[in-house]
């Protein structure tokens, strides 16, 4: 909207990004749309880009600011011959949708590059004073990022700017490419996943975590972006939260419900969850909504040793089962 | 094997008295097998028989400062040759757990109860920790041409829920010892039949019919000695024998050894080490028997 | 909806610590409820009759039942409702016998538990939806598994009311436990007399196939359709040829073999046939002792066989059959007394089983009929039977009565006597159980003319004194300690589920106790049928019994599977699963999970959709709960059923 | 709904038609004395069971919730309870992240033979959920509803 | 009209006490990293120097409300004679919301038109709004996302509001554009507002200034009804769109919503509750028909209506108040005023068959 | 013979002590027989051990507390190791013997006389102080013939000495006496 497009986004990103451009043009007259990201309504704001003509990759942009988990569209473009760029962990829910064969393999064409990780914007705020209104300059090297707002400018350390998942990222390559685009960074899935912050949480007392819920929950307004972010939602349309057969919440704007569609969402991705952190991201009022997923993670994974994302050939282990478990110890009464 | 074996040891009070002999060839038994035994500070005692049949709760609280004093050393279990001591040991402990009975014997302490440590025998850790087949190993005079039954009393292993080792009926504990030292062992049908216990003083006509049955079925399975593992029973047998054929009219003159003396002598230890000429009843000529089947398996290899 | 609902009083069952009258009168002010009553015995004719009127005097649309258990009376009131006109479907019930009346004697609690139950069983209700069965085609096969004389008898019953039968049986021969008595009380008439003719039936009955030295691999199927792989295992001889003749036995050089039809007393060769009367009449050779199987050497019996059908290559087949019923009659083993270490635990030799004693007993046994120590073959002089061995033992964990040992005990004791006129028995034993026709008059025979001591009082040790047994006892009629010398020591042990029946359950689908014995469908009104549509039971694989009760029960299970044959089509049970088209998004999580293969992919306008198979599903529900979406529901317990209940309980 | 106050909690149970029902009335007819807290929706499996019914019942007010199924490998539908196991566990454990103790909710594997065992589960799961006391309750729309009443309680 | 009052900044929260006495206030603060207006406290900080995550619009149209609470019951005589009473939940007391931004509010003058129409008042919505004042802060500075002078409103914008609040040099000056605005301003925290006068005009000005040239919207109507049968064109518009709601609960002028009947035993209770144009849900019908299948369907009815509908039956007004939340709120970052310009600037293509 | 009028003579105050005591359920005694079967003590009960139980459950408190083998039980366990029923007769028998002590029934009394010179051994020296022990139930049976033929026999191993070793704690384990004396008075 006619504000100053940065020049930001050189430095080493701009070689693998000519090569991706070049893929993208090699495979381009096979697909119908590649999807990828570009600039949007401010310096520090990226936006899906959906790339149908030629002339629409020269707006593709690569850089911390590609937050989106673009494998959130493909189940809706099935039956369209699709290509996307993915990040390490977007490529996770590629798997997954794979595994689950909500997407066709021969459908879809990935590609791939090294991510250095991408920014999280609250944290970004926070940094400026809690305002991000009115940036008019945005610069990012790998080491720093370069924002002038208000007539202020700020040079924040790129490290302490990342999302959460980036800074203990274990798949920065994509698992899965069709054309990877510069050097892989080298992936590290034999390393626990970090669960210290669902830790921490779960040192607070019962009533202090319960309450920490409610007052959370009570700013939802139940706009479900969390829900249609989320790449593995794939009931889509016909989510259980807004039906009336099965009747399992009401629409009154109670926080039990907005509480409970939580609980529903983190079961209805046990074992499938890949914590690309979209559902969070995605909240208007920054509801904290991603740690019951990770919760449920690390039960999945302290239980079955399973992490999803990783294998398109693995079953997700609520799908499955073993005559004898291993890690499960029933009560004795 | 464990290079390492270290246990804290409570000797009990016969120790000092009437069995000291087994407390002395435990001890040189565990230092020529490398097992490190340090002694239970202070230790006080656990109450035996007495206690218990006076009161739970003070039987268990003379067992728990013991158990505090294991405690204190930083160690979370502990081993003693009597199974009596061990009994003990083992019920306060397990007692303990319950909260209500917990109470009661704090009621009685300095300082709350230690409800974590574990008691084992000192055959059991032979056994156990650290194996039969490694005894085996360290055999310098195996005990060749000893005709040995081995009797273990009723409650080295009894109650089965709580002791934890061996066969409640049939335990072979100290037979397979005896087998790996190159005795031959003859079963002993009455394994687990009390000997009298400590009704030595009060009833010793009890002490009399049952330790002379012992006798009489050691005798009629042809053993030349018997070994045991418990004091009171040793006491009984060995010390009371001369008193059991008198009152029995019997004419015995079976050698009544503890486990660890003979398993002394197959590692090569001295006679005096293993208190040898503390037993009633000498061994003597069995002692000497021995060497000298040795000595004819060695001429005819 | 308009639902009426009925409290009953079960006589004073319930009424005596349940406020009937106040249930039915919370009930009144539930939502649909437009009639409540309490009622006597509900399920009695007239209980029935006012269901119906007041279905017909109020127009009622469904009907809540508060009594006892489903499992009793669901099945009746079903048919009441129907009786009046609705679909079966549109009744529930309320269980405030079992769950509440029996279980708790506070009147109070009792009384708003059973309101709190029916108001659950209200709300489902009026979620209720009437549901049409489907009727599909039966194969009028049946399969018995085990040939004792409880599937001798459920096999020859169905084939005489002629259906195809197939028999399989583990062992190499039919006759089971029953095949190894030498005489069977309180006749003391000779059991392979008895019992002989009968298995010569099944060889010969046109109807009967049967695969002995055979096993059950997989049972898929249901009702009506069950289709079964059968391993039959390698027996190195060929059967199709073997004439029985026996000529391998006698050359067979390897004669340390386990003689397992002679429990042990005594060897056999490593071919053999188990027993003269065996049926069938085939040898087989056991792997574990042939030379020719281990070592590669020997061969003798290729060598003699003079229909050449020796086959040292041989491997396990397997076959597959349809069947449309399943009759078990697996019987029972014995109880691994091993575990009485103070009875020796198996190390003393005089020390045996009652069946052991059997087989010595038997004149066709290893020792022809005559009692000899298995010590030194002497003949015994005082021998001592212990009863209770693995019965009626918690410490052991099998507290149950065996039922059937008190019987064979006095049976062996009287036998005893006629082989050993000089000899004496003594019997320890805790309780007589004589409950049968002239089965007391049976023991009573024992110490009345054969002079068996019978001593009140458990056995605390044998312990071997010299060449005798000192067995060690109580009298606890005399208050005193007692010991007796002994020459042999027979255990009545005990019985326990036959090895492997816990995983035949599995297969089948059916429950079994703790014990592993079978789980009967109602312990007094199903006593042979199990909780899976078509599977049956008969003799002691359902719990320990003796020959006439297995017998019984085999018959009654023929009776029960000729019953379900007499149709020619099965009703579906329409609790099945429904795909909501619109909601299905054909992600296949359904499929994927389904135990039954019920569920298929089908197109509909161009997209995946999941379609359930109705004679297939058998209305587990796995599909609804995985189903994130709730697009596949479980008729009869939707999501929304379930969720009514949970709410009718739970309301903040 | 009343639960009596004072004398009982609020304790939902989850029954497999065919065992643990059965089991349940096992101990019915054995007359096995049990507390009055718990009530039993039966279900056709305990794979039947969704673990966010268990969720639905903690969230609108009970106190405790329990699933009972058939032993594993016992199941009348082969695999149901092999599903359930793997289920249940996880949302036992999942649970302390909302704020329940985890202790409000079990699973266990009660045969229709088991009646004594049925009577010590119910037993024992209704000594525990009364020693935990009643579960927090959402009241009102408003988080602050709930909140303040938490406030005052602690 | 009352004059001008002053209020100094140090008194702001005394005001605020004060106006708490005999009204709900509503005040924006921070909840986690969202800016939301909740019930005052004076013991909690508010935030007011950027315009909140979400506008007050929950004061006057809750996010869920209950329209009627009903019992029913039963004739002990015939049980099967049912009656319903069912009561009526008229809100009550007044609200006062400060720190409302000129956008926030003059979103409920697009509701007005439709919810106190003359002869379809809704009587709910009627009583919130007469009883809910509003003190409104002009704007500073618009934000990156702001365009409220595209459709006929200003960073100083009254309209609907009771009083404008704005901030000059350590404090704020206060114009009542209401009676109700001028019954707020009768504090004695408060001084005359006279003088200041001038330099709220700078404010004002200053503010606008930030703002670049509007493009004409006039066309946007007729625009938006050609390219309506051109599916690609809203394809395109919608395909990163997540259908999910944070544009329209964002939305100050958003006010479309469902009505649902939640009944446990034998009473129940009405609610209405915010829909969501976007949402799958949204004018589905009874039969599973849905007339708007798509998210580009949808797309097309939310800008179409904003932009073109509502102006065709109000005046030409438009239905949007600039306030860029559904933009910045969007998770994908959709643009609605470049989907409007696109729009405009869209030309048929020529010579297709 | 005594005719016992069973319900009258029914002490369910005993019953129930004894249970709690124990931890043991009487009802579960199914009279079988087994502990006196393989009670080696058996030959010298007036009361055998499973009619002690039987009296026990019946609630015969004066019968079962006079009964001279509560002192005669060495608690070899072979009841308790055998029992069918998982009851632990041994424990009910220590019970019956805490119970007789209090309530002042004495069996045989050099039996207890022998254990509480034993623990009055412990009390002293907090270790049993062998020759001490024997002085003191000597002392207090008259029974001077105890043994005295052993002396020659095992004076000279070094098994006896006339002197009690020493222990720092044996105060603590005084205290732990005087406690229970306390305890048990209240």
């Amino acid at each position: 909207m006619g504000n100053p497009r940065s020049e930001s986004n050189k430095g080493d990103q701009v070689k693998f990004q000519e090569e991706l451009k070049d893929n993208i043009r090699k495979a381009l007259p096979e697909l119908d749309v590649v999807i990828g990201w570009c600039g949007s309504f401010d310096p520090l704001h990226a936006t899906p880009h959906f790339m149908r003509r030629e002339e629409d990759i020269d707006k593709l942009e690569i850089s911390p600011l590609s937050v989106h988990n673009l494998a959130t569209y493909l189940p809706g473009l099935r039956g369209k011959k699709v290509g996307i760029v993915v990040k390490g962990c977007d490529s996770r829910s590629v798997v997954e949708l794979l595994q689950e064969n909500l997407i066709n393999r021969e459908d879809i064409t990935i590609f791939g590059f090294p991510c250095t990780g991408v920014v999280d914007q609250s944290k970004i705020k926070k940094a400026l004073g809690g305002h991000t209104g009115n940036i008019e300059f945005c610069d990012m090297s790998e080491s720093v990022i370069v924002i002038k707002s208000e007539d202020k400018a700020y040079t924040l350390p790129m490290a302490e700017m990342l999302a959460d998942k980036c800074s203990s990222c274990r798949y920065p390559d994509a698992v899965i490419s069709d054309y990877f685009a510069g050097e892989k960074i080298g992936n590290k899935g034999e390393e626990d996943a970090d669960y210290a912050a669902v830790e921490t949480f779960e040192n607070l007392s019962v009533p202090e975590r319960f309450g920490y819920w409610l007052k959370e929950f009570d700013r939802c307004i139940r706009c479900y972006a969390c829900r249609n972010a989320c790449p593995l939602c794939v009931c889509r349309d016909h989510c259980a939260a807004e039906s009336r057969d099965p009747h399992w919440l009401s629409q009154e704007n109670n926080v039990r419900d907005k509480l409970m569609f939580q609980v529903i969402h983190a079961y209805h991705l046990a074992g499938r969850c890949t914590e690309c952190g979209e559902c969070q991201r995605a909240c208007p009022v920054d509801i904290p909504v991603l740690m019951f997923k990770q919760k449920m993670n690390k039960e999945i994974r302290d239980t079955f040793q399973y992490e999803a994302g990783v294998d398109p050939e693995a079953t997700p282990p609520l799908l499955s089962f073993k005559m004898k478990e291993e890690n499960i110890t029933e009560k004795v009464w | 094997m464990n290079t390492s074996l270290n246990y804290a040891y409570y000797p009990g009070c016969s120790s000092t008295g009437t069995s000291i002999e087994y407390d002395m060839s435990s001890r040189a038994v565990c230092a020529a097998l490398d097992i490190k035994l340090t002694d239970v500070p202070d230790w006080s005692c656990c109450g035996s028989t007495p206690a218990h049949t006076v009161d739970h709760s003070l039987s268990s609280a003379l067992s728990a400062r013991n158990l505090d004093q294991v405690a204190s050393m930083g160690l979370d279990s502990c081993i003693t040759p009597c199974p009596s001591c061990l009994a003990n040991l083992k019920t306060a402990k397990h007692r303990m757990e319950d909260e209500g009975f917990r109470d009661k014997v704090n009621n009685l302490l300095d300082k709350p109860a230690n409800t974590k440590i574990e008691t084992k025998s000192v055959l059991q850790i032979l056994v156990e920790d650290y194996g039969i087949e490694n005894i085996r190993k360290k055999v310098v005079k195996p005990l060749t041409g000893l005709v040995v039954g081995a009797y273990y009393g009723c409650i080295l292993n009894r109650p089965a829920e709580l002791m934890q080792f061996d066969d409640r009926e049939h335990p072979m504990a100290m037979d397979n010892i005896m087998e790996a030292l190159g005795a031959t062992v003859v079963p002993f049908p009455l394994k687990v039949e009390c000997c009298g216990a400590s009704f030595g003083i009060p009833r010793k006509d009890v002490v009399m019919r049952l330790s002379g049955k012992l006798l009489d079925t050691a005798k009629s399975i042809g053993a030349m000695a018997l070994v045991t593992a418990c004091p009171l029973c040793q006491m009984n047998l060995d010390m009371r024998q001369d008193q059991i054929n008198h009152a029995n009219g019997s004419h015995h003159k079976i050698p009544i050894f503890y486990f660890t003396q003979l398993l002394g002598l197959a590692l090569g230890l001295t006679e005096k080490e293993l208190g040898m000429n503390k037993l009633c009843v000498s061994p003597r000529t069995l002692l000497d028997f021995m060497v000298n089947e040795e000595n004819i398996k060695e001429k005819a290899a | 909806m308009k639902v009426g609902v009925f409290v009953c009083h079960c006589g004073s069952n319930i009424e005596a610590t349940v406020d009937t009258a106040a249930v039915a009168a919370a009930a009144r002010e539930f939502p649909g409820v437009v009639f409540a009553t309490d009622t006597m015995y509900t399920c009695s004719e007239p209980g029935q009759d006012e269901i119906v009127n007041a279905i017909k005097e109020h127009n009622l649309g469904g009907i809540v039942v508060a009594s006892c258990t489903p499992r009793m009376h669901e099945q009746t009131f079903r048919r009441t409702v129907e009786r009046a006109g609705l679909n079966k479907y549109l009744f529930e019930m309320a269980n405030i016998r079992e769950h509440v009346s029996w279980i708790g004697k506070d009147r109070e609690a009792n009384t708003n538990k059973s309101v709190d139950l029916v108001r659950m069983a209200t709300e489902k209700l009026l979620r209720n939806r009437p549901l049409y069965s489907k009727k599909f085609d039966i194969n009028k096969r049946v399969l018995v598994i085990g040939g004792g004389v409880a599937g001798i008898q459920a096999a020859l019953d169905c084939a005489d009311g002629g259906l195809e039968v197939v028999m399989v049986e583990k062992t190499s021969t039919i006759g089971g436990k029953m095949a190894k008595l030498d005489k069977t009380f309180p006749t003391v008439d000779c059991s392979s007399c008895i019992l002989g003719p009968r298995m010569v039936d099944v060889a010969q009955h046109p109807n009967i196939t049967l695969y002995a030295y055979s096993e059950i691999e997989e049972i898929n199927g249901y009702v009506g359709n069950f289709e079964i792989k059968v391993k039959k295992k390698a027996t190195y001889v060929n059967w199709d040829s073997c004439t029985g003749c026996g000529i391998c036995m006698e050359k067979c050089p390897s004669k340390k073999a386990t003689d397992y039809f002679n429990e042990g007393i005594g060897k056999t060769t490593a071919i053999n046939i188990p027993f003269p009367q065996a049926i069938p009449k085939k040898a087989k050779i056991d792997p574990d002792f042939c030379t020719k199987l281990t070592k590669g050497k020997c061969g003798v019996c290729a060598k003699v066989c003079p229909s050449g059908c020796i086959d040292y290559e041989m491997q396990d087949e397997f076959v597959t059959e349809k069947v449309g019923a399943i009759v078990t009659a697996t019987g029972y083993d014995l109880f691994d007394w091993s575990v009485y270490g103070e009875y020796g635990a198996g190390r003393y030799p005089d020390v045996i089983t009652g069946l052991q004693y059997e087989r010595m007993l038997s004149a066709s046994g290893p020792t022809g009929g005559h009692i000899k120590r298995p010590s030194d073959g002497k003949e015994p002089k005082n021998i001592v039977f212990i009863q209770c061995v693995g019965s009626r033992d918690k410490s052991v964990g099998r507290p149950y009565c065996t039922g059937f040992c008190c019987m064979y005990t006095a049976k062996q004791a009287i036998l005893t006597k006629d082989h050993l006129p000089d000899s004496q028995s003594y019997v320890f034993y805790m309780d007589i159980r004589a409950v049968g026709k002239l089965y007391d008059e049976f023991t009573r025979r024992a110490m009345e003319e054969y002079d068996t001591k019978y001593i009140r009082g458990r056995v605390s040790m044998i312990y071997p004194k010299g060449e005798k047994l000192l067995v060690r006892g109580a009298d606890t009629l005399m208050g005193s300690q007692v010991e007796v010398d002994a020459d042999l020591v027979v255990l009545a042990v005990g019985a326990e589920a036959s090895a492997g029946a816990s995983e035949l359950a599995e297969k089948l689908r059916i429950s079994y106790d703790s014990y592993g014995f079978y789980m009967e469908g109602h312990p007094k009104l199903k006593p042979v049928e199990t909780n899976t549509a078509g599977v049956y039971l008969a003799g002691a694989c359902q719990g320990p019994k003796d020959i006439p009760s297995s017998v019984a029960q085999g018959s009654a299970a023929a009776a029960k599977v000729l019953g379900l044959f007499s149709k020619d089509q099965l009703e579906s049970d329409p609790q099945v699963s429904i795909v909501d088209i619109k909601r299905c998004i054909g992600c296949g999580k359904c499929i994927q999970t389904c135990p039954f293969g019920a569920i298929k992919e089908m197109e509909f306008r161009g997209m995946v959709k999941a379609d359930v198979i109705e004679t297939i599903c058998q209305g587990c529900g796995i599909c609804t709960s995985t189903c994130p979406q709730g697009a596949i529901q479980l008729q009869h317990s939707t999501d929304n059923q379930i969720l009514s209940e949970v709410n009718a309980l739970c309301q903040f | 709904m009343p639960v009596l106050t004072g004398k009982e909690l609020r304790i939902v149970g989850f029954l497999c038609n065919w065992c643990s029902y059965g089991g349940a009335d096992t101990a019915g007819i054995g007359r096995f004395n049990q507390p009055t807290d718990l009530r039993i929706i039966k279900v056709p499996c305990s794979g039947r069971i969704d673990p966010l019914f268990v969720v639905k019942a903690l969230m609108n007010g009970a106190d405790g919730v329990l699933v009972s199924g058939c032993h594993p490998r016992d199941c009348h539908y082969a695999e149901g309870n092999f599903y359930a196991r793997r289920r249940l566990e996880i949302m036992h454990n999942f649970l302390p992240i909302i704020g329940y103790e985890p202790e409000r909710f079990e699973y266990t594997w009660v045969s229709a033979s088991e009646g004594q065992r049925w009577q010590q589960v119910v037993t024992s799961f209704t000594e525990q959920i009364h020693k935990l006391g009643p579960a927090p309750k959402i009241l009102g729309p408003e988080a602050s509803d709930t909140l303040s009443l938490m406030q005052a309680a602690l | 009209m009352d004059p001008v009052k002053y209020l100094k900044s140090a008194d702001l929260m005394s005001w605020l006490e004060e106006l708490a006495r005999e009204n709900k206030v509503f005040a924006p603060r921070y909840e986690g990293d969202a800016v939301i207006f909740a019930p005052f406290d004076p013991k909690q900080e508010i935030s007011i120097k950027h315009a909140a995550t979400m506008p007050p619009k929950k004061t006057v149209f809750p996010q869920s409300e209950k329209l009627v609470d009903f019992t029913y019951s039963k004739d002990p005589e015939n049980l099967s004679r049912i009656l319903i009473e069912a009561k009526e939940i008229l809100p009550k007391g007044t609200t006062v919301v400060f720190g409302s931004r000129p956008c926030d509010v003059r979103g409920f003058t697009m509701f007005d038109r439709v919810y106190l129409a003359e002869k379809t008042t809704d009587v709910y919505y009627k009583a919130r709004r007469e009883n809910t004042s509003f003190i409104t802060l002009a704007c500073e500075k618009p934000e990156t996302t702001c365009f409220c002078h595209w459709v006929d409103s200003s960073p100083s914008d009254a309209s609907g509001s009771d009083v404008l609040a704005t901030p000059i040099e350590d404090g704020y000056v206060l114009e009542p554009f209401s009676e109700k605005g001028q019954k707020l301003l009768t504090s004695s925290l408060l001084e005359n507002g006279e003088r200041w006068i001038l330099e709220v005009k700078d404010v004002h000005e200053n503010a606008a200034g930030f703002l670049a040239n509007a493009p004409d919207l006039s066309q946007a109507p007729q625009k938006l009804l050609d390219v309506f049968d051109n599916m690609e064109f809203w394809e395109n518009a919608a395909a990163k769109c997540l259908s999910c709601g944070a544009c329209t609960y964002l939305c100050p002028s958003c006010y479309c919503f469902n009505i649902t009947d939640e009944t446990t035993g034998m009473k129940g209770t009405r609610f209405r509750s915010w829909d969501n144009c976007m949402s799958a849900q949204f004018t589905m019908e009874a039969s599973g028909h849905n007339p708007r299948p798509t998210k580009a369907h949808r797309l097309k009815n939310r800008v179409g209506h904003k932009f073109s509908y509502y102006p065709a039956i109000h005046d030409g007004v438009i239905s949007c108040c600039g306030c860029g939340r559904c933009i910045k709120s969007c998770p994908v970052g959709i643009d609605i005023r470049e989907i409007v310009q696109e729009a405009i600037n869209h030309e048929p293509a020529i010579g297709k068959e | 013979m005594k005719v016992i009028n069973i319900n009258l003579s029914y002490n369910s105050d005993f019953v129930t002590q004894v249970e709690e005591e124990s931890g043991q359920k009487l009802n579960n005694c199914y009279q079988c027989g087994k502990c006196t079967a393989g009670c080696p003590y058996t030959e010298e009960y007036d009361i055998s051990v499973s009619q002690i139980m039987r009296l026990t459950q019946a609630g015969q408190k004066e019968q079962v507390l006079q009964a001279n083998s509560l002192w005669l039980c060495a608690t070899c366990e072979s009841c308790t190791a055998r029992c069918p029923n998982q009851i632990d007769v041994a424990r009910i028998m220590d019970v019956l013997r805490h119970m007789a002590r209090k309530e002042g029934y004495v069996g045989t009394g050099r039996v207890k006389t022998f254990w509480d010179s034993f623990l009055s051994s412990v009390k002293n020296n907090g270790r049993v102080f062998e020759v001490g022990l024997l002085v003191n139930y000597i002392s207090h049976t008259g029974r001077f013939w105890t043994d005295i033929g052993l002396g020659p026999k095992v004076l000279p191993k070094g098994k006896i000495h006339f002197k009690p070793t020493e222990m720092q704690g044996k105060k603590e384990v005084a205290k732990i006496f005087m406690r229970f004396k306390e305890e048990s008075a209240r």
